[in-house]
């Protein structure tokens, strides 16, 4: 098992070292081949919207057990502005800036655990999880 | 910053996305794209996303915009090659291509762009021997 | 580890290499490249090196071995794109790229091809329109 | 100015981390675009024989001032069997190895400064730099 892995983002190039952060767990992991591109998309929608709409922030990425199966978990974390409305948030299309609006509701969709915390004014964490068959 | 290449084949402007872009990079890519359609009068463009891991939201955008900008520039965009995987978590992150043709490789992509271009009149790139691609 | 894609175009194979290939990477291209040809009995490979910032010893000699390993397969190989500082680093280095050919873009190698195949009475690829290349 | 970045070479991809870090500084250093090839691709020859003919090693790289310009240095070093006979070393096309016999000859012509410290079973260690015009 490996240490978690901290990543800043702050820029652009960040959420694709993140992506790839990802990857490479994922296949460590062993996690199949559809699961490690599911949950890479759905880590490449979340940093990017710790970016975007979070001002920047980390991740942390690990390899994880839950006793019968091994998995990967990835966190986003920021001190930006928070989401007041989960519901509107999650809602597919809708979106407060220029994207597609499909970050919040699709990797929700991609993997097998979705958790957040989030309030006005304190920021928002995402931790997802995605556990190997 | 990264750059693509894009390649000119005769009327065709090919591009084959080897990198992990970030979205500056992709950005670039689209504006390139433009660029070189309205220099070249190239009337179809091929984007090869064989080496492509993931499409997220951000590259499928991309996607859809460089057929839609293509189209009001008169080039028909045919996306060729994406993984088995990455069509399945488009479809499960709520993705729809919008107006992007696709096509399993470079060759079919090229008979549907003669195609096309047959109904309008105008040939494009013949490719001779068994593949034939009707004129 | 990072495998770049073989595009099949008609009765050609088009390359570009935009990743910083480590040793076993261009390894794996060579071996690549040869299996496709075989497989595809393509007469023409096109290795775009646009996006290459360097080529050294090791590239460089891999594009020498890909060249002479088609040829056996009869297919002739033309890289395009290569930079200029990269061309001049390279007759520094003492490079020569044996047996290689080179081509300003992707057009003027499919010319070349189709002019080689010419002689050998084998239609290629016909590109119409103003650039137009003898068949 | 940078700090000297000290870069491992055990293998395929830390050659390509090696250009990477090279290009990087040589870029911060304002080396003219020629020149930045240049260095670079001497830098890819000689970590290449750290890792093959010196059995693995380290890069050094960083920026350095003479008082009048700006120049590139990178140093490359291991612990290898060393080059008992440096003038057959140096002549074009000679190896030892499946190389094509240019990386020292080759890249001494590419670099302003070319330094190298070698004697057999005690290593090779050599140094380079190019400078700004
Ligand atoms: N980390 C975050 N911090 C603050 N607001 C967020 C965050 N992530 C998402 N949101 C809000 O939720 C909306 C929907 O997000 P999402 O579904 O990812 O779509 P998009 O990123 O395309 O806008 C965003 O437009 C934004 O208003
Ligand atoms: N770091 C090193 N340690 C030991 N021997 C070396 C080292 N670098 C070069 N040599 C020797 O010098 C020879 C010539 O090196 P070079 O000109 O780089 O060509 P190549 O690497 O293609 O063999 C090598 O074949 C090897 O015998």
């Amino acid at each position: 098992m490996t240490e978690p892995q901290v990543l800043p983002i702050a820029d652009d190039k960040d959420v694709v070292r993140v992506r790839q952060a990802v990857r490479v767990i994922a296949l460590a992991a062993k996690l199949p081949l559809v699961d490690q591109t599911k949950l890479v998309t759905a880590a490449s929608e979340l940093a990017r919207n710790t970016l975007i709409h979070g001002g920047g922030g980390h991740a942390t990425v690990e390899q994880v057990h839950n006793g019968r199966r091994a998995g990967v978990r990835a966190e986003f974390v920021d001190t930006g502005p928070g989401i007041a409305d989960l519901g509107l948030a999650f809602t597919d299309g809708y979106t407060t800036g220029s994207g597609l609006g499909l970050g919040l509701s699709g990797s929700r969709r991609l993997v097998d655990e979705f958790d957040i915390v989030t309030a006005p004014g304190e920021g928002t964490r995402i931790t997802v999880t995605k556990w190997a068959r | 910053m990264d750059r693509v290449p894009v390649l000119k084949i005769g009327e065709i402007l090919l591009v084959s996305i080897q990198i992990d872009l970030d979205d500056q990079s992709a950005l670039q890519l689209q504006e390139d794209l433009s660029d070189r359609i309205v220099e070249t009068g190239a009337h179809g463009v091929i984007i090869d996303i064989s080496a492509l891991e993931i499409v997220d939201s951000f590259i499928g955008r991309m996607l859809s915009t460089i057929a839609a900008v293509s189209r009001v520039l008169d080039a028909e965009t045919v996306v060729v090659g994406m993984r088995p995987a990455v069509a399945i978590t488009l479809v499960e992150l709520g993705l729809s291509l919008n107006g992007v043709r696709t096509a399993l490789n470079v060759d079919k992509a090229l008979a549907i762009l003669a195609e096309t271009r047959q109904i309008r009149g105008v040939g494009l790139l013949r490719v001779s021997g068994s593949d034939d691609v009707p004129e």
